[in-house]
Order: structure tokens, then sequence, then C-alpha cells
């Protein structure tokens, strides 16, 4: 099932796959979407849904599966949810569902904006003896904290168990309901749900695909949450042809998560130390991110921690100044994309570095965005082309309206020109997180120098400047091991002599140890006591010894290719694969089989070469210590080792922090009421009420249509990489705006000519592409048109349009800030903007 | 062998890389007419939107030698509805019209059975462009020249596929000997009418004495723009030459009998 | 669009190799105009480097093909890459225009405040003066101690070591190493607005 | 939107000119040939004058055509296969061969109007003389007169033997009217050349005259038959710009009109000479009319 996704625009070779699987093995390919793409073209079944109710349309799956007869006597289903996924866990008796509460759970503070989540915990039982009398090490203070086991009830009977609150949560998620809310016919659901169900079990595996149509709304975490619910009760993780796949954007937006360039995170998904918390002394810190964490492989996270520290500082980090933490950053607040422009707006922001990124265009509001721009004293723009945000100053919407004037404009700009992936060497990690080498060709042109130059040199001009510096606040940068100069042999061929050394950035990525500064082979190696540094320990195996950059492999094979490239963790493919076999460790089927015990040589295997997610020796049915951390608690049954309790959430006690379970939330602006709960939207969603900001209200009659925004095949993003190629510029010349007959006629919208898209954030033109594969939805007897907007088209650049994000909205998911452009509410009419014909 | 393509349209995504891979190759720009002038830009702003589905380069060129046609089949309940795509090319025909057509020999067959226009010979007669049923070859006023897809005569004398093929995404285009090709669409068509595709068909088996680029559609050859029984012009050659020679001598014989009153008589026909 | 050098060496050479033709036809009478192919026809040819696509995050693998000159000629998809096999989609098949295109920027471009038009500058003198504003904007303004709330009405004052001043964003194409570098060297001069596409 | 064929693009003061002028030139030579072979002295004034018209329009065409290449300096590629240096022709291509009948047409035009220049008196060249002693002057215009009609009639067999709608639809009628149009127009264009020397005897341009009206009639027949023929495809012919051109200009003023005007000049005490000159002026506007407007319409998308 593709949903939230159009795999075959967006990600057409990977789409190469299902396809397969349809052709050659007979495989139902289904796609939920409000459009009928050219992903629907190409499935079996196609349902169209309203945007924004994905929650409800899989909540009822879950309710239909978990009501159903094969899912209730087939053992496979019992077997698997019992024993892998938190459904037999006893949660607190203080929970209260939205059920009770009429859309919100128990915990929400009194202005309503947050939750606290001490009701949602897990009953658990006494606590163990500590293993440690007296904590000498940062892992001694885990052993000093070890929970309770939480109590569960393996017959799903306690009204208590997670299995029931879900049970009961969904059973008002009917087929029923699906029609009315989401305006997809009774008929089609059902195929949908039945489908699934009978294409999961022992010998059959089913795969959700998503990719930004999940993210970006206000219950974006809480929609993919809900696929895996809806995987884990099927029966669906750790298996082949499984799972829940993220289909993300970028060449390396993988790893620039993993090896975070984001506000929140450090590399390795270490959390940012972070003054809201009690993160103030290095001590505090590891307290705070790893004691709820310690029973699964998080218990190593002091070792992590150690090594990330003693990377950035080197030899200036020791045991004594807490390896420098004291000196790291911490944030205070949201300091993410859209408050990054929100104080930017404030004046707060005074210098900007905008590397291969386009906010005048992509940037939600992108009219509020390039007026922050403006605001600025000085930007770093670095990119290929003359980009939309670059040129902010010079031709902008605004500059041309006369809002702002270039002569006022007192932001000093640098355009720095960036070399191609094909002219320089290094790593992207695709949505697979396979670590994959690209060799450098050749020298990028004139001065146009790779993005690690530029960080590099930077860098080593600013250690100049502060080297006789003594003041603490510049011992960050004074201490910092900065030595990437490159090996005489890395550009004896190239004219860029000054081209900083790849290779030992990914060596200090994985991780070395100090001393003789030899590459770690694999996690399982860092030390907590400073003798090893890695800069992002879930890559550590990359460079598995000197030389040897497992990224640069280039063995295929026809199933998992282990030998083609390196997929961290530790080159395995399928997360969590020992929940490929049963119980007893046996494959489920013959068919399915990936990772199983061998009993003779008394520990798992994998013949595919995949790497075991699992402690290779621990035998299935092993029982874990109560008192220990890290794999010594886990069982041999506990498949889902980064899962504090081994298991997978179907109800998370923390984590989350806009409820345990997702519910259905309308959009933050929506032409119709939640007909579920009274609860209209997301409660804990993030919301900016300032000037040039402003919001439409439910059902707001000057804005009844519902407005998608999203990216077609030929091009890519906002536009910078694709709209300067005149290739791609002639297969999409042109910002359209999809909208169907229906609504075009009663609009007097005629295809191919202007038509205005208006909400209070701004209104823009675009050429008309009236089709019948867009469609009004029946919401509740109400009719609801939906019109679609790809939003790559900027004013610069070959193949120019209006910028769809000026009419979107700062409106946020709770959890991450990602931003709700995947649905909104507008108005259309015909004819150009400002009114002319 | 003659080597050629098959362009299995069931599993195409109108993805369009094959109409990129192909100009990456071959070294084609984008097509002139989709660009314009536009005030204060130092370059050409592609304007070319035609709110004609997906498709926005319309047809073959001098300059696209690959056409991603998109069919949109919805009913108004939307019960039916589908999606149709299919990339279009050079069906290098057996019996090809600008082959036969080409006055100078610039249209040749390659040993491997392409037709293949020879840059150096051709004079820019434009004579095979309407000689061609499919609308295939176009002239280029930049070289003066005609230009159509050579099968990548360089790639596949060099033990390479063609660029497109190469590119395809989901395999809809796949290059090989005619023969194997043809297999292979056999055994995929009986499969879709096996599921119940009944329109499903195979175009290019006996068009033209036979295509070496072939498709196979999900619906009738029109509905994809392709003729339902293209003819090869020159098949008319013969009677479209013997009745002008009547003509001739009918005009002959008229002028004979016209200027006959005071003139002697000859058998002027008989030369004729 | 220019005919470039290598569109200009690969017609000719196309038209050399199909010059040769070992063909004895008689004159005219003839409908297929066989030609043998008796020498192979030239093809671009150079160092073949292994890539990946700088598009989206499926990963297909690339070759990029580099003449003698160090210009790259040709940009393909890898046959051996078990994600690909070979495919690219429009835009991965388009990554040769990405690189050669006249409208990319190799010059350095400085916009001085209140200007209406790009200058050239140096790439030199671009960095010093990058690192001179850094240096600047981050003394002065520069947070050791902040007041953070302490979940009790009251307030706390907090070691923060950070700046507001600076903030980074992008990219999701740009290399591993590059994140890698960039958190170390901004989280070294104390920036928190850090940020990147993979939010989005 | 989808397109079966595509259209060369031919220009009309190229193309459809040159098959004007081709028609011309080939009509009034063969004409020329035929009264010649026939012989009588009335005639002698018509051939003469029809030699003295074929040859030099003939020799426009080559300009016209070449003026139409996309690299007119290739345009011996007509005749050698570059490749391999050797003559080259190619039986399935209308265009091949009609270059060469145009070629072969040419020279014998130019025999034909050398051997007038003598007969004449106008050129004095002995060895010429002697030449053209030596061959008889019937073989040419007999070669010539073959060739004539081809180089009128290949120009229409081109046209049919295209995928274009139009043109495809009305074979295998094009050839046959383009040779009926070049005996019409070319027996009017003698008629004017000798209207306007005054110095022929009305019976010769009256003779003249009869066989064009019968060209005509022919012409328009054939018309008549290509429409039918062509049903729907001849749509092109009957909307718009070529509408006009092809019933307007070909039919109407190009044929019906003067065929009246002839009608009206056959009477004692018409206008006469002037009458006819008139008419064949109109002919020739409409022979050049109907080639543009079959050339321009198969053209429309």
């Amino acid at each position: 099932m593709i949903m939230g996704s159009n795999m075959a625009e967006c990600h057409p070779v990977a789409f190469r796959w299902p396809l397969k699987a349809k052709t050659d093995h007979g495989a139902v390919l289904m796609h939920v979407d409000p459009r009928f793409t050219r992903t629907s073209a190409l499935c079996d079944i196609h349902v169209p849904i309203r945007a924004g109710t994905d929650i409800l349309f899989l909540g009822a799956i879950i309710n239909h599966v978990i009501t159903s007869r094969r899912w209730n006597t087939d053992p496979f289903f019992k077997e698997y949810v019992v024993n892998y996924t938190n459904a037999a866990t006893l949660v607190n008796p203080d929970f209260k569902d939205t059920e009770d509460l009429n859309g919100i759970y128990s915990g929400l503070s009194s202005d309503g904006k947050a939750y606290a989540n001490e009701s949602w915990s897990y009953q658990r039982g006494p606590k163990p003896t500590p293993a440690v009398t007296e904590a000498k090490t940062f892992t001694d203070l885990l052993l000093e904290r070890v929970p309770g086991r939480p109590k569960t009830d393996p017959t799903l009977k306690n009204p208590h168990t997670v299995f029931q609150i879900i049970r009961k949560h969904y059973h008002r998620y009917t087929p029923e309901m699906v029609e009315k809310v989401c305006g997809c016919p009774k008929k089609k659901f059902l195929k949908v749900a039945e489908t699934l169900l009978n294409n999961s079990g022992r010998d059959k595996t089913s795969n959700i695909t998503y990719a930004v149509g999940w993210t970006q709304h206000t219950v974006g975490v809480q929609i993919i949450r809900t696929a895996a619910m809806l995987q884990a009760l099927l029966g669906n993780i750790g298996r082949p042809g499984g799972g829940v796949l993220a289909l993300r954007g970028h060449a390396t937006i993988q790893g620039s998560t993993d090896i975070a360039t984001l506000y929140q995170s450090l590399p390795g998904y270490l959390n940012m130390p972070d003054a809201r918390k009690n993160t103030e002394t290095f001590k505090d810190y590891i307290l705070t991110e790893a004691v709820p964490l310690s029973t699964s492989y998080w218990g190593n996270f002091p070792k992590f921690a150690v090594s990330y520290f003693k990377a950035q500082y080197g030899d200036a980090a020791t045991k004594e100044n807490d390896y420098g933490y004291d000196y790291h950053p911490k944030i205070t607040a949201d300091h993410s994309h859209l408050p990054m422009f929100v104080h930017m707006s404030e004046g707060q922001i005074k210098g900007f570095f905008v590397m291969g990124q386009n906010p005048g265009v992509g940037g939600q509001n992108a009219r509020f965005q390039r007026k922050a721009l403006a605001k600025l004293d000085w930007m770093v723009v670095r990119d290929f082309y003359e980009t939309e945000t670059s040129a902010f100053w010079k031709n902008s919407p605004e500059i041309r309206s006369g809002e702002l004037k270039s002569a006022d404009i007192k932001t000093e700009v640098f355009f720095l020109p960036a070399a191609a992936v094909a002219e320089m060497e290094g790593t992207f990690t695709n949505t697979q997180r396979l670590i994959q080498q690209h060799e450098k060709s050749t020298d990028p042109p004139g001065d146009a120098r790779s993005d690690l130059w530029f960080t590099y040199h930077l860098g080593k001009r600013l250690r100049k400047l502060y080297a006789s510096s003594t003041k603490d606040h510049d011992w960050a940068i004074k201490n910092l091991y900065w030595n990437y100069e490159p090996e005489p042999s890395e550009v004896a061929d190239y004219r860029i002599k000054d081209e900083p050394s790849a290779y030992k950035v990914l060596k200090e990525i994985n991780g070395y140890t100090w001393e003789d500064k030899k590459p770690l082979p694999t996690f399982a190696n860092l030390k907590e006591d400073g003798s090893t540094v890695s800069g992002a320990w879930i890559y550590t195996g990359v460079i598995s010894e000197e030389g040897v950059n497992n990224a640069r492999r280039r063995r295929g094979d026809n199933w998992i290719s282990p030998n083609w490239g390196f997929a961290w963790p530790a080159n395995r493919h399928i997360m969590y694969n020992r929940a490929s076999a049963d119980l007893a460790g046996k494959p489920w089927s013959k068919k399915k089989k990936l990772v199983y015990w061998d009993p003779k040589a008394g520990t798992w295997v994998a013949p595919s070469g995949d790497g075991i997610d699992f402690l290779p020796t621990k035998a299935p049915g092993s029982r874990g210590k109560d008192n220990g951390i890290g794999f010594d608690w886990l069982s041999g049954n506990d498949p889902f080792i980064m899962r504090p309790d081994g298991k997978s959430w179907l109800f998370a006690p923390f984590g989350i922090v806009d409820g345990p379970m997702p519910a259905h939330y309308e959009p933050y602006e929506s032409p119709v009421a939640n007909l579920v709960y009274r609860q209209q939207a997301n409660p804990v969603a993030k919301t900016w009420f300032i000037e040039g900001n402003p919001y439409h209200k439910v059902a707001d009659p000057r804005y009844p249509i519902v407005i998608s925004t999203y990216r077609v095949t030929e091009h890519h993003l906002s536009g910078t990489m694709s709209r300067w190629l005149p290739w791609l510029a002639e297969l999409m010349p042109e910002l359209f705006c999809e909208i169907s007959p229906e609504l075009a006629a009663e609009k007097g919208i005629k295809n191919a000519d202007y038509m205005t898209i208006e909400t209070a954030r701004g209104e823009i033109q675009a050429r008309a592409l009236v089709t019948r594969r867009m469609q009004p939805f029946t919401i509740n007897g109400k009719t609801v048109h939906e019109v679609g907007l790809p939003w790559h088209w900027g004013w610069q650049a070959r193949a120019e349009g209006d910028v769809v994000n000026n009419l979107s909205v700062l409106v946020a998911d709770p959890n991450v800030t990602i931003h709700e452009g995947k649905v909104f509410t507008c108005n259309v009419r015909a004819g150009k903007r400002g009114g002319a014909a | 062998m003659a080597k050629g393509m098959f362009v299995d349209t069931s599993i195409c995504t109108g993805c369009k890389a094959c109409q990129v891979a192909c100009k990456e190759w071959n070294s084609l720009p984008g097509d002139p007419a989709h660009f314009r002038r536009v005030p204060d830009r130092p370059y050409r702003v592609a304007f070319n939107f035609t709110g004609d589905s997906y498709d926005n380069t319309v047809k073959l060129s001098a300059t696209d030698w690959r056409h991603v046609r998109f069919i949109e089949q919805f009913n108004e309940s939307r019960s039916e509805a589908r999606w149709l795509f299919s990339s279009d090319s050079c069906k290098h025909c057996n019996d090809a019209g600008c082959l036969n057509a080409c006055p100078v020999k610039a249209i040749v067959r390659t040993d491997m059975g392409n037709v293949f226009v020879q840059q150096d010979v051709c004079i820019g007669c434009k004579y095979c462009i309407p000689a061609c049923p499919y609308g295939v070859i176009s002239f280029s006023e930049k070289t003066g020249t005609v230009h159509k897809c050579t099968l990548c005569n360089d790639r596949i004398h060099n033990g390479l596929g063609t660029a497109c093929a190469k590119a395809c995404p989901t395999g809809s285009i796949s290059f090989g000997e005619v023969a194997d090709l043809r297999k292979k669409a056999d055994a995929r068509l009986a499969r879709l009418k096996g599921l119940g595709f009944e329109k499903a068909n195979i175009y290019g088996y006996n068009e033209a004495g036979g295509l070496n680029v072939f498709y196979l559609f999900m619906d009738r050859p029109s509905v994809y723009g392709q003729p339902e029984a293209p003819v090869v012009p020159q098949q008319r050659l013969m009677s479209s030459t013997a009745v002008t020679v009547a003509s001739a001598v009918v005009v002959a014989a008229a002028a004979m009998i016209s200027f006959r009153e005071r003139g002697e008589k000859k058998k002027e026909e008989v030369k004729l | 669009m220019k005919v470039d050098r290598r569109q200009f060496i690969k017609i000719s050479a196309g038209a050399v190799g199909t010059a040769v033709i070992a063909e004895a036809e008689a004159f005219g009478a003839d409908t297929g105009h066989i030609q043998e192919e008796a020498q192979k026809v030239p093809i671009k040819t150079g160092r073949q480097v292994p890539s990946v696509c700088p598009y989206c995050a499926v990963g297909c693998g690339q070759i990029v093909t580099v003449d003698d000159h160090g210009k790259i000629i040709d940009i393909q998809g890898n046959p051996d890459s078990p994600i690909s096999q070979g495919t690219l989609c429009p835009k991965g098949a388009a990554t040769y225009q990405l690189v050669n295109n006249d409208l990319r920027i190799t010059k350095v471009r400085y916009r001085a405040p209140g200007s209406d038009h790009w200058e050239d500058k140096s790439l030199d003198w671009a960095m010093d003066r990058v690192a001179e504003l850094t240096r600047k904007t981050r003394d002065a303004n520069f947070h050791e101690f902040q007041d953070m709330p302490d979940g009790k009405g009251g307030t706390v004052k907090k070691r923060v070591m950070n700046t507001y001043a600076i903030a980074s964003l992008g990219g999701a194409t740009m290399n591993n190493e590059w994140n890698y570098a960039h958190q170390k060297l901004f989280h070294a001069l104390g920036v928190v607005y850090l940020e990147n596409q993979a939010r989005i | 939107m989808s397109f079966e064929t595509q259209a060369p693009h031919w220009e009309w003061y190229y193309i459809a000119i040159y098959f004007f002028i081709g028609g011309v030139s080939a009509g009034a030579y063969f004409i020329g040939s035929l009264l010649e072979l026939l012989g009588s002295d009335k005639h002698r004034q018509i051939s003469r004058t029809a030699y003295y018209l074929a040859f030099p329009l003939i020799c426009v065409t080559p300009v016209l055509l070449i003026a139409d290449l996309g690299r007119p300096e290739r345009f011996w590629h007509l005749f050698f296969y570059t490749k391999e240096g050797i003559p080259y022709m190619n039986f399935t291509s209308p265009l091949s061969v009609g270059t060469w009948a145009l070629l072969v047409f040419g020279g014998m035009s130019l025999l034909s109007f050398l051997n007038n220049l003598i007969i004449d008196g106008r050129l004095k060249s002995p060895a010429l003389e002697g030449l053209f002693r030596h061959v008889p002057h019937k073989v040419y215009a007999v070669i010539g007169s073959f060739f004539g009609f081809f180089v009128a009639g290949y120009t229409g067999v081109l046209l049919n033997i295209t995928a274009r709608p139009l043109w495809a639809s009305t074979d295998p009628l094009i050839g046959s009217l383009f040779i009926a149009s070049a005996a019409s127009t070319g027996a009017a264009a003698i008629a004017l050349v000798m209207a306007w020397q005054k110095i022929s005897s009305r019976d010769a341009i009256k003779e003249v005259v009869v066989f064009d009206r019968v060209a005509m009639v022919f012409e328009l027949a054939l018309i008549a038959a290509m429409i039918v023929v062509a049903g729907r495809y001849s749509a092109p012919l009957s909307k718009g710009l070529y509408g006009l051109i092809f019933w307007g200009g070909t039919v109407v003023i190009g044929i019906l009109l003067p065929l009246g005007l002839y009608w009206y000049g056959r009477r004692p005490g018409a206008a006469g000479v002037s009458l006819t000159a008139l008419a064949a002026v109109l002919v020739l506007f409409g022979g050049a009319m109907l080639r543009i407007a079959i050339v321009q319409a198969g053209q429309l998308q």
C-alpha cells in the first residue's frame, strides 16, 4: 500500500521494485491518495480520500483487522503481537483515552498547550537490586537506576492492556465513519483493509510506503505511527517484504538526519543538550537522556556520547573537563526552520548561512520568509545557480510590487558557487540507510568549491581569528579538533590542492582509537573512558580498517546486496530482523526466511548476508537480567532492541508529545468540523500568531476549498536543481493548478487558462489543468472541493511560475515542527492575480 | 539480426526519463520552440505549457526524439479511471517511408536494422518528413537537415543498448533482438489478457513491414495517436504513377485532337 | 543552446563511422539501403567514475565519464547498482546538464548593503569577509548563561554557551562529511539555529 | 492532441511556385514539341514560342528548389552519392526520379531552345549548327516532351506518395491534376506571349486556346474526382485561406472565369486578342493558386 506518497512520480526508480513485484509476482499495489496520480495509474486499486484524514483511514483498518475473524483465529498474529509488541503490557490505570475525554488524552496542561505523560506510563514490577553498589562509571550510573519490568497480561484480556486500550480507542473508526469523514466509498475502504489483512501472515507480508504526504501535517508523526501500529498488528515488521518505508527526498537527507545538522540532535541520534531539561552537567545529560532507555541498546549511550565529545575536541577533551561538555552549546527552545524565520523577522538573527536550500521558494509562507531575509545583516548562499533566495533583494515579488526596495535592504549577500556531486568525493545515505560513496571525477569549475571545502576553510580562518583568545566562550572553537588536511596523493591529480580529505572526515565519523588512530570495525568497540572517538556511532563500521571504505563497495546481488555500500547500523538492511523468526527462532515460513537461530552453532544466522539486528549469541527464549542494561536486560524474544522493553510500541508511553496513540484530528485549516471528537485539531500543534501569518478559521466561508501542495517527476523541490536545466524546464514549463471539471465549471475556469489561488497569506496565479483526476469529496453530505499545486516554481530560472508557498502558513507538528503543507484551505477564481484576465 | 525495442505501455509511469536520457546521450538541446525571451532575463524561458494532461512537448521533433503521451480516460463518476502513458519514438520500420523517400541516400538502414540519417549526406529537402506515416522525422533549422531517433546507432554498434531503454526506471522500454522481444511481448500480452485486459494489443508486428520498435497498448492504437492501419506511402507508387501516365496520355491525345484540324496525323500516343 | 564540443565530436564521429560502407549496391533500385558497419562506430569514451545521483534519496548509481581534459562528457545510470540497475528518472538522467550549464555560477558574487546588483569578488576575499562577519556577529551576541524556567514558575540561570544571532540552513544534497564537519564547527561556535531540509 | 504525421514546412514561394513554373515550362514544351512533330507552318510559330518559353522558365526552377533545401550547398547529392562517389537515384522516391527528369528535361529544352535560336538566325555558331544538323531535333523533342510530362506529373505524384492526410487521400489524382494544369497553363503561357508579341495569327492563338479549354475541362473533372476521393480529408482545401485560394483562386478565377472568357472571345467581334490575353493571365494565376493551395493545405496540422 502506497499512501502519503506519489512514489511513481517522486521516486520513480524505487517504484521499479513494487512494479516488478506486481508484474512478476502478482503483488497487489494500492494507492490511497486524494489525487489520481501517475502512481495511481500503475496501481491495482486507487482509493481517493480527503487530504488530512489518513489517521481515520488507517485507524479504521486497525479496527477492521483486530475485529476480523482471520486475525483472531490465525495463531501467527497472536504469537507475533503478544510477544513482539507491547500489546500485552499494562498501562497506568490513570490513563484516560480520547474516548473518555472527547478527543484529548489525560495529562493535557491547563493552558492546553502540552501534555504531561506520567499517566501514559507502564505498570511496572518492583525495582531490581542494582548490580553495582558504587557508581564509578557512567554505565554504573545507569545500572543503579534500572526500573522494574513492565507488567503484562499475555491473554490481552486485562482492560489496562495496550491491546484493550487500542481496541476501545479505535472501535468507532468504522467503514461508515471512513465514508463520512474521508469521503471514500465504504466498498473501496474494505477492499484495502481486506487486501492488507489477506496478504499478511506467516507466508505473506505487506508493506506500507509513505513520503511527505504523511509528514507534512500537524499530525504527521501520528499518521506514521498509525501505519507502524497497523504493521505491528499484522506482524509485518522486521520481516522481508514488510515494514513501513519512508521515501525521503534528497540525496543524503537521511545522512543529514543521522549526522544531524538539525538543531535538536547530535550525530547518531543523541539529543542535543537542552537547557529546558536537566542537562546542566555531563552527568545530568547522561542521566536525563539515557536512564529512560537504558534497558535497550541505548544502555550504551555514555560510550556514544563520550566518543562524540572526544571527536569534537580531541586532546582537549578529558575526563576531568567532562570531555568539553560545558563548552558545548545548549538549545533553549525550538530552533527549527519555522521559528528560525520567525526570529529572523524579529531581527534576532543577524547572519545566515543558506547551503543548497531555497527557502524563498520552499519555505512555508514564503513571502514571510523572504521578508525576514531582508532583516539580516549578512547572508551567505552556496548553490549552483542564482536561487530565488540569493536574489530576494533584487527581483523578488516584494521588490517588484514596491513593498520592499533594494536600496533599503541592508543585507550583505555572498554567493559562493558550489561544486556538483560529480566534482567532489563523499558519501550519501539513501532512504534505506545505505551509505554510498561518490567519487570525484574532476575539479569543479572556477571558484566553485565543495561544501566541505567551505566549512573547513571557514573553520580554519575562524580558528586563526580566535587563536589568541583566552575567553571561556572561545574554548570550543580554539580547541576544536580540526585537521582534515589532504594527503598529497588525494589532490595530486587535481587543480584544487587545498580540498580537505573527505576520507579523514568519514574516518572520524566512523570512529577510531584516539591513541593509535585505528578505525573501529563496530560500535561495540566504543568506550566511555575517552580512549575512542566517533562522530556518529551508528556509522561505525563504514571504515572498518585503515583505507577500507565500505561505502565504496560495489558488488550487488539479487536480494539484500550486503556488499554494495554499507547500511548503518552494522550493515543491517532490515531493521529488527530478529522478528523474522518465531519465538523458537525458526523462520515464520520458508518463503519469508531471513534471520533465524542455528541451534548447532548457537548463533543467529542470515544466509542472505544481512546484518543481524540482535545479539548473535542470545538464544531465543533466553531470559534477560532484571538488573542489567542493554542486551543484558533484553530477553531472547525482544527483537526491538532500541526500545527499552524490546517491543514494538503500539502504545507510546513517552517520546511522542501529542498522545500515546494517534487520533483523528482535522487539519489546522479545514472546511469541516471534526466528526469524530469535539476536539477539532491537534491540541498541541505549533502555531505562530504573528503579523504576516494569519490563519483561516474552521469552515471559513472565504476559503472553502482544500489545497494540497506536492511535486512532479520532472522537477526537484524548489527547482534549483531542475528549473535551470532546459531538458527539465521544457517538460514542465510553468506552474499549474490541478482542478476538477466540477469546480472549474463552478468557477468559470477553463483548461490551460490562468487562474488565481488565494489565501489570507497571499495570492498567486497558475495555469489551470482541469482534469477528472481531481475529484470533489462528499463529506458528511457536503461537497468539499480540493485543488492541487506542485510547488517547484519561482521567479528565476528557465521555468518560471509563482511561488506556491506564498499561500501556505506557519503551523506545524508538535513533535518535529514539520509544517502542514499537505493540506490547508484556499479559494480560487478565473483569471490572473490582481484581477487581470 | 535486427535490433529493436519493445515498449510495454502497461508498465510505463510517464516519468519521461526516456526523453531526457535520449537528449543526454545524443546531445540534443531543449527544443528552441519551447523557449522564448522574457524581459529582464538573460536567458530564454520555457512557455510550452499545453494543459494537455502532463504532455508539454506535444510531438516528436528534431530535438525531441522521444515523446511521452498522456491519455486520461475517466468517466464522470470516476468509476472508470485510467491514465495511460506511452513513450513514442521512431519505430525503425522494416519498410520505412522516410528511407524510401530520401532522394540522396542520407537515410540508410544499418546492419542492425535501424534506420539512420547520415547527417553529412542529408540535403534538407524535407521530403522524408511527410513520407513517415508516424510523423517521426523532423527538420532542424539549425543544422538544415532532418533528425530522428537513431536507435542509438553509436551505442548499439558498441554493444550497448539504447539510452532510453537503459534509463527506463520500470523496464517499460526494453532493447534487444526483435525476435526475443517479440517473445517477451507475446508472454506479457497473454498475461494481461489473462488478467482481463481484453483490449490489450501488440502494435507493430505487421505495420509498415513490421516495426523494429513495437508496442504493447492497453487500448486501440488510435487512442495513443498511432494510425490503426498505417500505409507506407511508396506502396502506392506504381498505381499513382500509372494513373498519372494515363492522364498524360489523355492530355496528349486531347492535344492531338485539338491541333489535328490542319495537322498531319501522327501516332504520338504510341511514343508516350 | 550552443553545439558544444562534445556534440560536435559526436556528430562527426557518428558520421565518419557510417561513412565506411562495404556495400556494393546496384545503381538505384533498392529499398533496403542496408549498410554493413564494417568498422565500429565511435562512441563517447573516457575515464569512468562511479557516483551517486544528486537528486532524491533513492540513491541510484551513476557513472560519470570524463574526457582527457577533465571535462565531464556524460553521466548515466550505473548498471551494477542493485538499487537502480542502470536506470534513472528524468532528473537523474539530466544530471549532465546540472553540471554543464551555461547559467551555472562559477564566480563569487557579492551584493553590498543597499545595492541593486552583484559584483564579482575573489574567493579569498569573500572567505575572509565571511569569517570576519561570523566572528563579529558571534562575539556581539554570545550567551554563556541564560535564565530558564525552573518548572515552579520561577527562573534559574543555566549555562547555554550559545548564540542566536547566526543561523545555518541546508542542505540535504551535501555529503555526510560536510554535515559532520558543519555541525562540528557550528556547535563549536555556539550556533543553535542549525537546520536542514531534512526536517521537511 | 495527436499528430500522426508531420508537415515538411515547404515554403509556398519556393516549392509551390516551383511546381507551377515547372508545370508551365513542361506544358509549353510538350505543346511545342507536339506541334513540331505534327509540323505545319502555323504551328511552327506556336512551337517556337513554346521552346523560347520552356527553357528560361525551367532555368528558374532549380533555383527555387535549391533555395528551399536546408543545405543548399549539397544539392548535388541529388545526383551523386558522396560516400561512394557514384551517380545515384532512388526509384522509390519521386523526388529523386523527378530531379533526374528535371535534369534531362532541362537539357532537352536547352537543345530545343538553341536549335530555335539557330533556326531563327539569332545564334551564329558553326559548331552548334553542325551538331544540330546531325541530330534530328524531333528526337530530343520527343525525349524532352516525355520528361516534360514527367516534370509536370512527378510533383503531384510526389505529394501523393506521402502520409499527409490530404495528399495521401487524393492519391492517385494529384499527378494527373498537375499534368492537366501544366498543359493548361503551358497553353495559356504560349497564348499570352503570342498575344503580347502581336505577330502571331489569331488562328494560331485560337488553336492554343481550344487546347487550353480542353485541358481546363479535364482539370475541372479531376478536381471534382479528387474532392470525392479525398472525402473528409479534403477539409483543408475547403476552409480558411487555402479554401479561398483553392475554390476562389483556382476554380473560379483560374478555370471557370477564363473558360467563360474564352467562350465569349470565340464569338466574332469580341475583344479578341486582349480578352484571350486576360483569360491566359487568369489561367496562369489559377495554376499558381492550385499549387499553392494543394501544397500548403496539405501541410496544415
